[in-house]
């Protein structure tokens, strides 16, 4: 497949960037305090590591405060409509295997009115780095509950309560054939950094999960499993090929249980009981098992990469029909095309 | 080369309408087919109008099983598929209740006898044998038998009897060819082509295909032969070819006039849906085919390749559009190119998938929120599809624009012979992706302004990939030439005037006037109307009164000589397929006190209607 | 009460409009709000606009950050919150520079002395400090150090320096109550009441509401002081009330005088998501608030609860209509009762989603694909929300089809005095749910047709639950009566001009003209254009010219005697928040060479501009 | 909550009813051989079993053959808009708790289009009943593949095949939090019927996946695990409180294996070894293992009620929170709203 008028996109080397080459000139408008503000941070100083080009990276994200993040990236963006930046980047990533394809919103966004979309993405493994801001609450509407607010969440549009059991986002997408799928917090910015790295490096659709704090509506969601002081007896780091464990002193871990997995101390079942992680199996039981561990962000919650595993790509197989049709049947002519059905000469 | 050598005893005519009718499982729409490529081969103008029931397969026999198709032959330039069939082949009984009343006073009614049994009347509901009573006394019938007579004809043949009666179509294709003195090669060779490896197959069909040719001429049916002669037809190549067709190869080709690789997203969507299918059967021009998982996200696929760079194309029919006003209004807001084709079926709603409507036009122009205007086109016939897909691609290029292009399920499926264009003459589409720095900032330094405009308003295309400008877009709106996020009211006054300006600023051609300039009454018309008024027109004027047509293919902007054209008629009427939408936007554009002539009822206009109108209007209602 | 007393030497002026403006965290709406109440009670008409960033919290000292709430007060009754301000309160730099523009020359500028430091002046781009150079020399200025004289007064409370700083909008009101001779009780009252247990921030709004208002007297601002009297209003009680609240309770009332539950499907969107929040807190009515996934699920969830007999409503803005389309459509083609609330906001796309527009008429009108008519009403004012909704809710039901409710981002914020109803005198809304067999078959048998129709061409709200009369309904067109599906096409033509007929008929009230009948221009309005047109109308008319005003409630379908009113003036101008939507309407309807004033700035019009029109085209452009 | 105005809905005992009494007089128009006749016919027969009045039961479709479904049940019933009868029917069920609702749609009408509405439905747990028929393919519109369509599947809109990895919808609907999730198939009436059943007695939503044939577009696209001679080798039925065992002998079960499940052979792993199948587990992580114990119909596969727990209706916590307002503050008092601002009198 010849994109002749395409950029052929710079064969010289990747140009040496810092954090500043990745900052738009925009002024960044979130409340202050807002958790978005570290998670860009932790991706504009990550973005030269990575060793990409800026033009050859785009954000896409939908409406929220989450989606504006395009706006602060020194790349190529677009800040679409509600609900359908996973659409619109699939036709890009698509059209463009070229590109970095990143997509960008909150809970609302991705999960309510956008959750068909994300779920056929990620179903078809298109090859696009998703980060899920949930904040579990809307936050440019000013605070209704979301997809992902805990029952009887009291909101604007909730005032007793909401009464629906939410979404758990990391089962939703393994549930929906996610090939990767991890979770980090907007507290830590390593920890950020490794999954949005590990979400780039995937071949197909990646979806990273990160709990965001929005200080105004909802303030402190997650205060219980990331403040300094609780993470590390709250976090289960989950760590490809390591016994998942976690605490202070490491004193709890995970084991099987009745098909699913439970936290267990490991003074009690000592370190071989313990589930070794492996964020590779084919079969995405245990990484469902492990989406469950935690209803919602009061007990202790798994973050890391729950899966990943390479089942092809989607582009790779539609441009591979391309370059089969054109090697069964040569470049299009479109004079044979259109004498390809009877014809006849006055 | 057949027995229609000058000198035979055969009467000609002009034109013929002959309507194929039948059960689903019966092979109408083939066999019609099939005699459209003899026709055609044999050089007579033509057109078609296949119509299938709703139901994938409803009951056998049943009345809503019946399957038709219809086909206007003749030796002139036609328009239409024709008005009421002289000729209707009725393969059973539910075939002849439901078709029977289209027929023309006097017309031929031929049958395959064999099907007319008290079971099939009783699902036809008769509760009589309408070939003995007095039903048909105003036609000329055919009885003949064609499931025994097929199945004897093949009897030697080895094929066993159940497969053999389902060649009889193809002896229904034997008899009428030979009724009018069609070439047989053709088929035969089709037949040995189509089903080449099967052999019984072909040996069947050619069976069936001749024992009707032979039962023509042993039945002495030759006071029924008719020739239609050769059209006159411009020199050059022709194919028969349908709208979704020329619509799909008007796509490929817009690809290829402006280098751009396709993307089509796209949602299956009766009768949209072939034109998906057509166009993931040619991937070699570069061209991907996305099945999204609804509308709203065939669009949004659409328009992200679009920003990449690509021609992003969506097709569906009016409740997919009707998902798809959002995101078209992101487009309008983006200004970016996208085609959105729409082949309108009958609504509200679910409505008459499988008929045809054209009463969209109003929700094209102001189906979003906002003001959010969009280029409109409509095609007027089968073949035009392939221009106007072209024409729609070269305004959302150069205009950075979504455009609709509006098709109906008429023009879908009929189908008429078209001249195939060298594709050396075909204009190319000129691109120009932005390449670097457009402006120079109060620093000094250089930067990109992505709502630069250049001198028809348009802003750069600026794909992703492309160094140094990167740049952030959205629904937002922006800051006229920056681009960035700006909530200040004179610059959004400013963005919605300039919007609207460089939409109407796109020259479109003059219309032209045909028929007599100086009649009391002007018919206007848009999109498949086309064929039903020219022929309408040609026949009142072939009888000596004056009347004219103007037909709109751009809706949006107008044609600049519009309002003057309307002026100079004491009388605008204006015939649509719905309730009489273009008839408002003309009347508010152009305060001229035109009038609808609606039919909404599934079905094209026939040329007879609206002769009957203009006769009306013009002072004779005889 | 007050000081303003009969012979108090403080002058008279028989209206004022004042504009609060500050940072987003300086309590600018709360202050704007608290000042309005006073006047109320005081009995003056008045009107408020508040105007918000479209960030949730822009930073602090921002231009993007300030936040403006714009009250008019009035000796006699007005429609709108005026033109350009008297008097200004800027609590920082920002404020300042983005709002002094707006105000009058020779008006009074309050500023928070204490914020004009480097810091805030560079903030808000000023590389100087307006309160010392000519910035304001044509205004009269009052310049205070609010926060520094707040946290002096609260030092003795023992409330933090920080805290108490929060308090000094309370200043600030209590310095205008005193120029403005507001009544002061109300306030500490609310002041009470609002921070009730809280008791250190009770004590800290009091004082510095009290040292605000003695500033005034020790500063010697006397000639600053002004009066507005109590206007003469209708008897009664009133309350000050916003559109959407407004339109909340009009929908509980519609759902008290029918007897019907009401179910609301909505998703959040500014500026419609109030009218969520405000439903969602008085379940007691029977209301069930259900917030979807998104707009189509809304409108989807409240469809089936008016299939369940419930009164089904959802509530949207611009882009979330654009969402709704279809399922509107299979409301017109299932002919069940649906209310469809649009608050309108800027667009394109998500456009200006904090400004107003009413830009969705088209939309409105033909945003659906096919032929499917739907009733359209709008409101005028913010109080006559309440009534709109009872209508809309009327309409749908009687006549059995969704309506689409168009209110606008200005309505839904602005407030304005509302005479309370009488309970007791708003009018029930008769509800018939079928409850039987309604035909008989030719067989004699008794059967139900859910599309049998009565007087008013509505079919029976059968609502399932109701023994024996089971039936299935759908959108695929159906055969009228019987509501069985039918492909034919007589049928569907039919169904198709019922349903128009249907909505066409629906009797609306005439249009009454306000002004000078004689007049050679008319000003034809809908909306919430309403106030700015009827102000203008009348200061032109008390300057001694004829003018007329006609203000359309019904946009479809429109008032009978219309076509005859606008046949009466020579000149027909159209004020509209778009480029020309109604206008475009009226010229296709009744072929009138009306012409449009275009307002698409994301503000109102005021008065003063369309007065600007009215003299121009009236022959006078001073 | 009284709706006064709403039908009493008949407080004599429920009529005895038999098939024909479901039957509505539509004349059936789906293909002769169409698997969606079984189905049909299994329900009409079912109904009177249950004890339901048919005024008091509706159907709820959206578009495509499956979706004719309400027109020949003699219920209320609407035939809707493409994707939407999960969104439609949450309205009627909450507003009207007295009715059956039941939904009823193809692969394509509520897994592609209406996807997102599908997993609302099950998040919230409304209490409707949805038979989803999957035929693998798009019937109504004569053959493109759909999101249950197997990778390489050669349709008229994928010629050389599709690219896409499939929905498995047990997995997406155990994903979505869904309280109830069955499999059955249209060649066993009696298997149906019990799913079917089930799915209406259970509180919440349920969801019965129908393995259908379309004979036209897909035919045999279940063959190899429902003809009646491969059925006992290659369908795994899934009975509340026994050990999971198929096979004409009952040679194969099912037991845990990583985390996962796999098929043994009985002689190898004794009978204890065998999973023995608890569909009330509140974790639902060994439903879920169930689920990918089959990628698609060629392999055995599971048929039964993966997982069946009561959760909580939706529309019970949200007439509650009305019955709540109203204990609070008494029924609604229009006056009193309308006197609710500060008020003054002239
Ligand atoms: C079609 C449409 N519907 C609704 C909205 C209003 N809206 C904007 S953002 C948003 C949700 C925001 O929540 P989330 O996606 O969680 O993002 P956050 O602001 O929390 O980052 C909504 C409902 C919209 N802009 N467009
Ligand atoms: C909005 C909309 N988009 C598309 C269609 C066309 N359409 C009708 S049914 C259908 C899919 C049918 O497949 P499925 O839901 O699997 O049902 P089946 O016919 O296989 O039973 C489609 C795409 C439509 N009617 N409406
Ligand atoms: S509202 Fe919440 S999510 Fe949005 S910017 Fe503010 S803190 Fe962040
Ligand atoms: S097309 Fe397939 S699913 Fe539809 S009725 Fe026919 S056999 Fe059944
Ligand atoms: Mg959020
Ligand atoms: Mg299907």
């Amino acid at each position: 497949m010849t994109d002749t008028l395409l950029p052929d996109g710079g064969t010289e080397d990747v140009p040496v960037t810092k954090r500043a080459d990745w900052q738009s000139d925009q002024e960044v408008r979130w409340c202050p305090g807002c958790g978005d503000y570290s998670i860009l941070t932790a991706l504009q100083l990550l973005m030269p590591d990575l060793g990409v080009r800026r033009e050859k990276t785009v954000f896409v994200s939908g409406i929220g405060c989450a989606a504006r993040f395009p706006y602060y990236m020194n790349t190529y963006g677009m800040h679409s409509i509600h609900g359908r930046a996973p659409a619109i980047a699939t036709g890009l990533a698509l059209a463009r295997p070229d590109l970095d394809v990143w997509v960008v919103g909150g809970d609302g966004d991705m999960l309510s009115i956008g959750g068909n979309h994300l779920i056929h993405a990620l179903r078809r493994n298109i090859d696009i780095n998703i980060l899920l801001f949930n904040n579990q609450i809307y936050g440019l509407t000013k605070g209704q509950f979301s997809p992902t607010s805990e029952r009887g969440k009291v909101t604007k549009s909730s005032p007793i309560g909401s009464c629906a059991t939410p979404f758990n986002p990391v089962s939703l997408a393994i549930g929906a054939e996610a090939s990767f799928v991890a979770r980090t917090h907007d507290m830590d910015r390593h920890h950020m950094q490794e999954m949005f790295r590990r979400a780039y490096e995937h071949p197909g659709a990646s979806i990273v999960e990160v709990y965001q704090n929005c200080n105004v509506f909802n303030d402190g969601a997650f205060e219980t499993i990331t403040k300094k002081d609780v993470r590390d007896d709250m976090l289960i780091p989950l760590r490809h090929g390591e016994p998942i464990r976690f605490g202070t002193e490491g004193q709890f871990g995970v084991a099987r249980h009745d098909g699913g997995v439970e936290i267990v101390e490991v003074a009690d079942v000592g370190v071989d009981a313990l589930l070794v992680h492996d964020e590779a199996r084919t079969d995405p039981s245990t990484a469902f098992a492990l989406s469950r561990l935690a209803e919602g962000p009061d007990r202790p919650t798994p973050v890391g990469v729950f899966r990943a595993v390479d089942r092809g790509e989607y582009g790779e197989a539609m441009r591979g029909q391309v370059d089969q049709m054109e090697s069964d049947r040569g470049n299009g002519d479109l004079r044979a095309l259109l004498h390809s059905l009877p014809t006849w000469t006055v | 080369m057949t027995e229609t050598s000058a000198g035979s005893l055969v009467p000609e005519v002009g034109r013929l309408v002959i309507r194929f009718a039948g059960d689903s499982g019966d092979g109408m729409q083939l066999t019609g087919d099939r005699f459209t490529s003899a026709s055609a081969l044999f050089g007579n103008d033509l057109a078609t109008l296949p119509e299938y029931p709703a139901e994938i397969r409803a009951p056998a026999g049943s009345l809503a099983g019946v399957s038709a198709f219809q086909v206007h032959i003749s030796d002139h330039d036609i328009f239409t598929p024709g008005d009421a069939p002289h000729v209707l082949v009725a393969m059973n009984p539910a075939a002849l209740k439901t078709e029977l009343g289209t027929l023309v006073d006097g017309g031929t009614v031929i049958v395959n006898a064999d099907t007319f049994n008290d079971r099939n009347l009783a699902k036809a509901g008769y509760d009589h044998d309408p070939l003995e009573g007095d039903d048909l006394s105003a036609y000329r019938l055919i009885s003949a038998p064609m499931t025994s007579l097929t199945k004897e004809a093949c009897k030697d043949l080895g094929v066993k009897p159940r497969d053999a009666e389902r060649s009889k179509n193809f002896f229904a294709l034997g008899l009428l060819s030979w009724m009018y003195s069609r070439p047989v090669e053709p088929t035969l060779e089709w037949i040995d082509a189509k089903f080449k490896g099967r052999d019984l197959i072909v040996a069947a069909n050619r069976t069936a295909f001749n024992a009707g040719h032979a039962y023509g001429e042993t039945a002495e049916l030759s006071d029924h032969k008719v020739i239609v002669r050769p059209a006159e037809m411009p020199a050059g190549t022709y194919t028969n070819i349908n709208g979704n067709t020329a619509l799909a190869w008007g796509l490929v080709a817009a690809g290829q006039l402006s280098g751009l690789p396709l993307f089509l997203g796209s949602y299956p969507i009766t009768p949209a849906s072939d034109i998906l299918h057509e166009l993931s059967r040619h991937k070699q021009f570069n061209v991907a085919t996305f099945q999204a998982e609804d509308e709203i996200a065939a669009i949004g696929s659409a328009l992200g390749a679009a920003y990449g760079g690509h021609l992003g194309i969506t097709t569906t029919s009016g409740p997919g559009v009707a998902l798809k006003g959002e995101t078209m209004g992101l487009a309008v807001s983006l200004e970016l190119p996208l085609i959105i084709v729409n082949i309108q079926r009958g609504g509200p709603s679910t409505g008459l998938p499988t008929k045809t409507e054209a009463a969209d036009l109003l929700m094209s122009m102001y189906g979003r929120h906002g003001e959010s205007p969009m280029p409109v086109i409509a095609a007027r016939t089968p073949a035009d599809c392939f221009d106007q897909a072209i024409e729609a691609a070269r305004i959302a290029i150069k205009y950075r624009t979504p455009v609709m292009l509006l098709s109906d399920g008429y023009l879908a499926n009929s189908s008429e012979p078209w001249l195939l264009p060298d594709v050396e003459d075909l204009e190319p589409i000129p691109i120009e992706f932005a390449s670097g720095f457009n402006q120079v900032d109060e620093n000094g330094d250089e930067v990109f302004w992505p709502y630069l405009r250049d001198d028809n308003l348009a802003r750069p295309w600026a794909i992703p990939g492309t160094p140094e400008i990167m740049h952030r877009i959205g629904g937002l709106e922006k800051q006229d030439g920056s681009g960035n996020v700006s909530y200040d009211g004179a610059n959004h006054a400013h963005m919605i005037a300039l919007r609207a300006e460089r939409i109407a600023r796109i020259p479109v051609p003059d219309v032209e006037v045909s028929g007599d300039a100086d009649a009391e009454l002007l018919l206007v018309g848009w999109g498949s109307t086309w064929g039903a008024i020219a022929a309408a027109v040609r026949r009142v004027r072939d009888s000596g009164r004056k009347v004219a047509h103007v037909h709109l293919t751009h809706l949006n902007p107008m044609p600049a000589n519009l309002g003057e054209v309307l002026s100079g008629f004491p009388k605008v009427l204006v015939p649509e397929m719905n309730l009489g939408q273009l008839v408002r936007i003309l009347r508010d554009e152009f305060l001229v006190d035109a009038r609808p002539v609606s039919k909404v009822s599934g079905q094209p206009f026939t040329p007879g209607e609206l002769q009957q109108v203009i006769l009306t209007e013009t002072g004779d209602d005889s």
